[in-house]
């Protein structure tokens, strides 16, 4: 039996880089999955919600009108809050891992799923904050919605452990961050600089650092930082920056599911996996094979898809995701990588760790 | 406290440079045709994607991508010129509204052929940083912000000093008195569309080696153009450096003295309290009336 | 009705019009002749609103009116054409005159606007499509048919004659007296052309570096010596055959 | 030398100038009068090329010249001072006179044509670094005539240049055109005041109508019959 | 006010057949919703520019402070959402009072002060957190309210909703384009100083249109806001809330009343349903081509084109 499923996502817009990032997790996870499930076939309708929040909307409506019956993607919570209300109204599921707002999961919606949230984050970063024993730290964010919460909540955390933190917001339109690289310097002399922002803003940040040399001991960055991609890319800037990862790089998938997500993904696309790309994965995974149990059990038109992903319980590329009963995944923590040498080392938990961290250490 | 604001105060200096850059071609349009050029800040970002993609596929410095930017760039400025020449009615507000149009086309043509993603150089020699006494900064703004001068004053040399200039602010004034004068508007209009061009191409690649770029930069660059051009006043070469490098000394110290997240407000309110106080400009001259 | 009190308008350094004091009663014809850039016209901007004096006065019917807006001054009765003709370029001849009726007055009557458009030979364009497609002297006429759609007490008419040829100026002159006496409308009118001034106008003011020089019957005035050096020159500048 | 044969013209589809034909001889003077809106400057527009003919040709020496840019008249030695003045707002009045020599074989004159030009309208030295737009309308229109002179035409066209002039101007104007005609330029002259139009005149046309009601030496125009003419229609 | 046949023969179309035929797609009713919206504002864009002489480009600025001043009504004041729709139309008008001093500026000198209006406007939504709620938005705005019986909520009540706004405005802007007002209006396009001294208040004049197009685009920005239930500041203030009503403005014919709405309602769903097809990434770009043909073939929109077409095949059978 062959399964149409929606994949809602912003594919141009403001937030066209990641959503198609997502894509190629949710496509490879198709394939996998028509390989690997002789009974289903899960096909895959894209259509792009131009990261805005009427269009997701109409995005999820377009695709229930399609017979959809549920919905992988959506990024960024604004867009994602008004796409998972329509997928509410109109009885279908849907998971993402592109919004990590609270509020989401906190207003009552049935049907809506996620695997990773703002504290995962959190954990992450103040963890490492923890081992390397910062005493100071300056964190810069910009004043959309995830970063400025994920940096307001990190704040709150360090102030009620006695670390001294300060924080600046900027405007996204902004480029030149010589200013307030200069006001860390010389008014906050912190130890520790925290990012928290997107991919042009770290480069903003580091570039301005690199120029203005404050005397910190480490730059540290949120999503979209300790990745292959902005390794090869700004092999200058990178080098010793901490951000939240969950490989290392050059990957090494040990598990099955890992090794067939990066085969197939090196397949479909010609390079070497991301995070986006995994997380996108997971999601859909998770989503497919709830569709295809609660089809042996006939029950996908009866509301059978969300009550199988409830029961949700395995190991994934992202640790254990299991789902509580508002559609949250609590066991979800983020590791913490370093640049190191061109590589992307795992520096925290340190159970997981895949190298020794470098402390004080900074891209200069 | 002093250290701070000196380097705010340079800082936004060569920050104002490149802003200069940026706003000179669109000054100059306007200045010349009373056309604001929306599409302008798209051809700056078109000129650095160029250098990206001579950096990248090529190898070679943002420098070298110069010759091929000032060609491809000006061509699509002459091309922005023959679509505005076949206005014939209410050329002041249909241009506005074409040329936003072309920004549109610019703007997602460049997203199709480069993608989302953002660039920027990777040339460390470009990002190093340059110190002079308690002074920071990066390599390539203090480059481009000589380029930046060094355009200015010949632009202002050759539109103060040669026939040309004066053609231009004919044609601009009254253009059936220019004909009849021997001036051929067209002619002189494609010339500073071509200059235009000229400057986006330096623009866009100066842009490429500081900053990093992505499709949709464009409308932004275009509106800081537009700010510094009504900060100088129409027609004042000088002023497009003075009324960017206030720019760029406005935000910096905004950043500085109070949160960067009202950078954007600081330029705004100055843009709009200048409009406001002095219609003119901080160098333009007064009308009469009646 | 109109009383000017040491008026003076200063552009930088250069005093265009230089206190002036002029009283103007009832519904006269005032000539105002002087040199080219004299001042007459900005002492129509100034009393228009169109300019700010740097000092002095300007009074219509005994209230003081520096202050007020343009649109003010038209409600009051004071109303003006352009050296350089300015009108509503998007409108017909005819709409140019609705619109000047209706903020002028408050109202519209169709019948005074054909009135006037007969007065002033505009009729047969009055349907033409806009205003932009008339000729220089067709322009003047729909500048005073404006200004009189507006129901004016006093008229400032600034080279409204200048280029009609022989018989057209006569039949506008013969207009400009017809309304004066009909309507009962104080007029104030630049032009350069002395035959034509005397003949039109009883009182006469010479502006000369923005300065009132000399204010009385053509007669007087165009003999003083200091009208005939810096205006007239001497023996010539009449029109006589 | 510039010859008119049946030209036609107008805006859109409104016709102005029904089959006008006219001849100017080299040196001469010609007067063009005729009521408002008869298609004076509708005629003086066609021939500089500002408006496309309908119909008919113009030539210069025997060669066509409607088709030829505006832009391209100043090489082949026509200047027009137009009506309404014209000027270039936007810039001082001695940046208006140098761009009247704007053609290359000019150029190196400048400096002499504009002590020429000041001394003609002393005015304009006094307003030389003002704003064009805010010269008084007499002021204006002085600038235009200087300005129509700076590229030393063969062919001066001149369309009603005594408008807002005050007497002694006026008086100058007729001075400066008489003279510039003793040095042995062409003139086309278009005037309200046809008196002092005649004085100076070879050859007069009235126009009636977009039609030539008239065509004769000046000597035998009088003024009377050109009135009677103008009531005749 | 006499009606045009054609001009009934649409409302009776829109009103009846498009929600009796299509009232069960809901996609198709959210994308027509959606149409409306654009045309709405689209028609307030063209109000100004047509009567006022003003192009703006920064109508984003009207349409978010009348999302936000609605929404914030209705959930923290209460307001029942129709009468806080109209406050949020009210709010718009007030922010335009801000903006009077642009005014004094034409052509691209008030299209872009208007933009830097609608730039301030969004860093005030996102920095006033305590309002606003910064840039986290606002989720649970209240819905379209149940009236006499009938749940307005859904797409078909969405949809007489934003019909009748958008029909109200058209006969609105049809009276004061056909007053003596408009007149003075077209009249002062370019020939400020002439209509001032024949006794027009030229400046009130072109503030009263600035207040009546903020006011529309604030009344169907608050629509909007209560038929998506959640605002956030980059999507209120978001710029394609300038970029899809001029193209539909101009294709459609901005010195016309129907042709903003008929030009909305067809780029916006060409955009979405046929452009976007053909163009996953950057369909924008068809927009930007579609306003760069039209003000070079016919900027006076596809009506006059149309008819040109028309005459000249005439012409040629003839
Ligand atoms: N805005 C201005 N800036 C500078 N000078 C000005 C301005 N407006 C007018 N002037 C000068 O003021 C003087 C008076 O000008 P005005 O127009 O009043 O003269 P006028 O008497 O009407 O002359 P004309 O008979 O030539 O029309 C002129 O010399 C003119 O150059
Ligand atoms: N741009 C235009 N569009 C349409 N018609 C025009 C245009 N300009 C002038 N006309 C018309 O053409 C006719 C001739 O105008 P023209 O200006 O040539 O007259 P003129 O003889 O120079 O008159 P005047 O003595 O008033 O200067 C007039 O009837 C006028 O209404
Ligand atoms: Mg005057
Ligand atoms: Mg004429």
């Amino acid at each position: 039996e062959e399964f149409l499923v929606g994949a809602e996502l912003p594919l141009t817009g403001s937030l066209a880089r990641v959503g198609a990032g997502m894509q190629e997790g949710v496509m490879v996870a198709a394939e996998v999955f028509n390989r690997t499930n002789g009974k289903h076939k899960i096909k895959i309708i894209t259509v792009d919600d131009e990261s805005a929040p009427a269009k997701a909307i109409a995005a999820v409506e377009k695709l229930h009108s399609q017979g959809v019956v549920a919905i992988t993607g959506g990024y960024g919570s604004n867009n994602i809050a008004p796409a998972s209300d329509a997928a509410n109204k109109l009885n279908l599921v849907y998971i993402t891992s592109g919004g990590v707002d609270d509020s989401l999961v906190s207003s009552g919606r049935k049907n809506f799923f996620r695997i990773n949230n703002t504290a995962g984050y959190e954990k992450a970063v103040l963890g490492l904050i923890d081992d390397v024993g910062a005493k100071s730290v300056s964190i810069i964010y910009s004043t959309k919605e995830a970063t400025s919460d994920l940096a307001k909540n990190i704040q709150k955390a360090l102030e009620a452990k006695g670390i001294k933190a300060a924080s600046h917001s900027f405007d996204p339109a902004i480029t030149d961050f010589k200013p307030i690289i200069n006001k860390i310097k010389l008014q906050d002399k912190s130890e520790l600089v925290l990012m928290s922002g997107y991919e042009n803003d770290y480069v903003g940040i580091l570039r301005a650092a690199r120029v203005l040399k404050p005397a910190v001991k480490a730059m540290v960055g949120v999503w979209s930082l300790a990745t292959p991609k902005m390794a090869s890319e700004f092999p200058d800037l990178m080098p010793n920056v901490f951000g939240t990862a969950l490989l290392p790089y050059p990957a090494t998938f040990e598990s099955a599911d890992g090794k067939a997500f990066s085969e197939t993904y090196k397949q479909l696309y010609k390079k070497e996996p991301d995070y986006l790309g995994q997380f996108g994965y997971v999601q859909s995974m998770l989503l497919f094979e709830a569709i295809a149990r609660a089809a042996d059990k006939g029950s996908v038109k009866t509301g059978g898809i969300a009550e199988e992903m409830r029961k949700t319980s395995r190991e994934t590329l992202i640790g254990k995701v299991q789902f509580s009963a508002n559609g949250d995944n609590p066991n979800f923590v983020h590791r913490m990588g370093q640049h190191q040498d061109k590589k992307i080392v795992i520096v925290w938990p340190k159970a997981g760790a895949t190298g020794k961290i470098a402390y004080p250490a900074v891209p200069w | 406290m002093t250290e701070l604001i000196l380097q705010a105060l340079y800082s936004g200096l060569l920050q104002g440079g490149s802003y200069a850059l940026i706003a000179l071609g669109l000054a100059l349009v306007f200045g010349a045709m009373k056309i604001i050029n929306l599409a302008h800040g798209e051809l700056v970002l078109l000129a650095a994607y160029i250098a990206y993609t001579v950096e990248s596929q090529a190898g070679l410095g943002p420098v070298f991508a110069i010759p091929v930017a000032l060609v491809l760039v000006s061509l699509a400025s002459v091309c922005v010129y023959w679509t505005v020449r076949r206005i014939n009615k209410d050329r002041e507000i249909n241009s506005l509204i074409l040329t936003y149009g072309i920004g549109i086309i610019l703007t997602n043509a460049i997203l199709i052929t480069w993608k989302a993603d953002i660039r920027t150089t990777s040339s460390s020699w470009l990002q190093e940083a340059l110190v002079i006494g308690p002074l920071y900064s990066m390599r390539s703004e203090a480059i481009f912000f000589c380029v930046s001068l060094a355009l200015l004053a010949a632009l202002w040399w050759w539109l103060s000093r040669s026939w040309y200039g004066r053609a231009l602010r004919a044609v601009a004034s009254n253009r059936d008195a220019a004909k009849l004068m021997g001036i051929n508007p067209g002619k002189v209009e494609l010339v500073s569309f071509i200059i235009a061009g000229i400057l986006a191409a330096f623009a866009g690649v100066a842009l490429f080696s500081y900053g990093v770029i992505q499709p949709s930069y464009g409308s932004a660059l275009t509106v800081k153009a537009f700010i510094i051009t009504v900060l100088a006043g129409v027609g004042s070469i000088p002023g497009v450096l003075l009324g960017a490098v206030l720019l760029g000394v406005c935000e910096a110290l905004t950043v500085t003295l109070a949160s960067s997240a009202l950078q954007e407000l600081a330029g705004m309110s100055l843009f709009l309290l200048v409009l406001f106080v002095m219609p003119n400009g901080l160098f333009g001259a007064a009308r009469r009336r009646g | 009705m109109l009383e000017l009190d040491r008026l003076t308008v200063r552009f930088g350094g250069l005093t265009a019009v230089n206190a002036v004091s002029l009283r103007m009663d009832g519904s006269g014809v005032l000539g105002l002749v002087g040199p080219n850039g004299a001042g007459k016209t900005t002492l129509f901007n100034a009393i228009s609103g169109l300019v700010k004096p740097t000092a002095g006065a300007i009074r219509f019917d005994g209230r003081d009116v520096m202050r007020a807006p343009m649109h003010k001054r038209a409600h009051l009765g004071i109303g003006r054409t352009f050296q350089i003709p300015q009108p509503m370029h998007e409108l017909t001849v005819r709409e140019n005159l609705v619109v000047a009726q209706r903020f002028g007055t408050g109202k519209v009557d169709m019948a005074r606007i054909d009135e006037i458009l007969d007065f002033t030979s505009l009729a047969g364009k009055a349907r033409r499509d806009a205003a932009t497609s008339l000729a220089l002297t067709e322009l003047k006429a729909l500048e005073v048919a404006k200004a009189l759609a507006t129901n004016p007490r006093l008229l400032l008419l600034d080279e409204v004659l200048a280029g009609l040829e022989t018989s057209g100026k006569r039949r506008f002159m013969g207009m400009l007296k017809e309304m004066q006496q009909r309507f009962g409308v104080g007029i104030v009118i630049i032009e350069h052309d002395i035959e034509t001034i005397s003949s039109l106008c009883p009182r006469v003011a010479v502006l000369n570096f923005g300065e009132l020089i000399a204010d009385g019957t053509p007669d007087e005035v165009f003999r003083d010596p200091a009208v005939i050096k810096s205006y007239t020159g001497a023996g010539t500048g009449d029109g006589h055959a | 030398m510039l010859e008119l044969s049946n030209v036609r013209a107008g805006y859109g589809a409104i016709n102005v100038l029904w089959d006008v034909s006219l001849a100017m001889q080299p040196g001469r003077l010609t007067a063009i009068v005729g009521q408002n809106g008869a298609g004076k400057t509708t005629l003086l527009r066609a021939i500089m090329g500002l408006l496309p003919l309908k119909q008919g040709e113009i030539t210069l020496h025997g060669k066509r010249l409607d088709g030829t840019p505006t832009w391209d008249m100043a090489d082949r030695g026509l200047a027009m001072v137009p009506e309404g003045r014209m000027v270039f707002r936007d810039m001082s009045v001695a940046e208006n006179l140098i761009v009247g020599a704007f053609n290359k074989a000019h150029r190196p004159h400048v400096a002499a044509r504009l002590e020429a030009a000041y001394e003609m309208f002393p005015r304009l030295r006094e307003r030389r670094k003002q704003l064009a737009g805010s010269l008084s309308g007499g002021e204006a229109q002085m600038l235009a005539m200087a300005r129509g002179l700076m590229s030393d035409p063969k062919i001066l066209i001149v369309d009603e240049p005594s408008l807002g002039l005050a007497p002694l101007l006026v008086n100058e104007l007729f001075g400066i055109l008489a003279r510039l005609k003793a040095e042995g330029r062409t003139i086309i002259l278009v005037e309200q005041n046809t008196e002092r139009a005649l004085a100076i005149a070879d050859h007069v046309y009235l126009l009636q109508g977009g039609k030539v009601a008239l065509s004769e030496a000046a000597a035998n125009v009088t003024l009377a019959r050109l009135h009677e003419l103008y009531f005749k229609h | 006010m006499k009606i045009h046949s054609g001009v009934l023969s649409a409302l009776i179309l829109a009103y009846l057949v498009v929600p009796l035929t299509l009232a069960g797609n809901n996609y198709v009713m959210s994308t027509i919703v959606a149409a409306l919206v654009t045309g709405g504002v689209a028609l307030s864009w063209a109000l100004l520019g047509n009567l006022g002489g003003m192009i703006s480009f920064g109508h984003s600025a009207f349409f978010g402070v009348g999302a936000y001043v609605s929404a914030l009504c209705s959930m923290r004041l209460g307001v029942p959402v129709l009468p806080a729709m109209l406050l949020g139309g009210a709010g718009a008008a007030a922010a335009s009072i801000a903006m009077l001093p642009v005014l004094r500026l034409r052509g691209p000198y008030f299209a872009l002060a208007i933009l830097a209006y609608a730039h301030i406007f969004r860093i005030i939504a996102t920095e006033w957190t305590s309002v606003t709620r910064g840039a986290g938005g606002l989720a649970n705005i209240p819905g379209l309210p149940t009236l006499m019986g009938y749940d307005f909520s859904g797409k078909a009540g969405a949809y007489l909703i934003i019909l009748t706004i958008v029909v109200a405005f058209a006969f609105i802007y049809a009276a004061i384009r056909a007053s003596h007002y408009g007149l003075a209006l077209r009249a002062m396009h370019d020939s400020e100083d002439a209509t001032r001294v024949v006794g027009v208040n030229s400046t009130l004049l072109k503030a009263a249109m600035l207040m009546v197009s903020a006011f529309m685009a604030g009344v169907v920005g608050a629509f909007n806001a209560h038929t998506i239930n959640f605002l956030e500041p980059d999507y209120a203030f978001n710029g394609l809330w300038v970029t899809l009503p001029i193209v539909a403005a101009i294709f459609g014919g901005y010195r016309t009343i129907p042709g903003p709405i008929a030009g909305a309602v067809f780029v916006s769903l060409a955009d979405q349903l046929l452009f976007k097809e053909l163009l996953p990434t950057g369909h924008q770009l068809v927009l930007g081509v579609l306003l760069v043909l039209m003000i070079i073939l016919s900027p006076n929109g596809l009506m006059p084109l149309l008819r040109g077409f028309g005459r000249r095949r005439r012409r040629g059978r003839a």
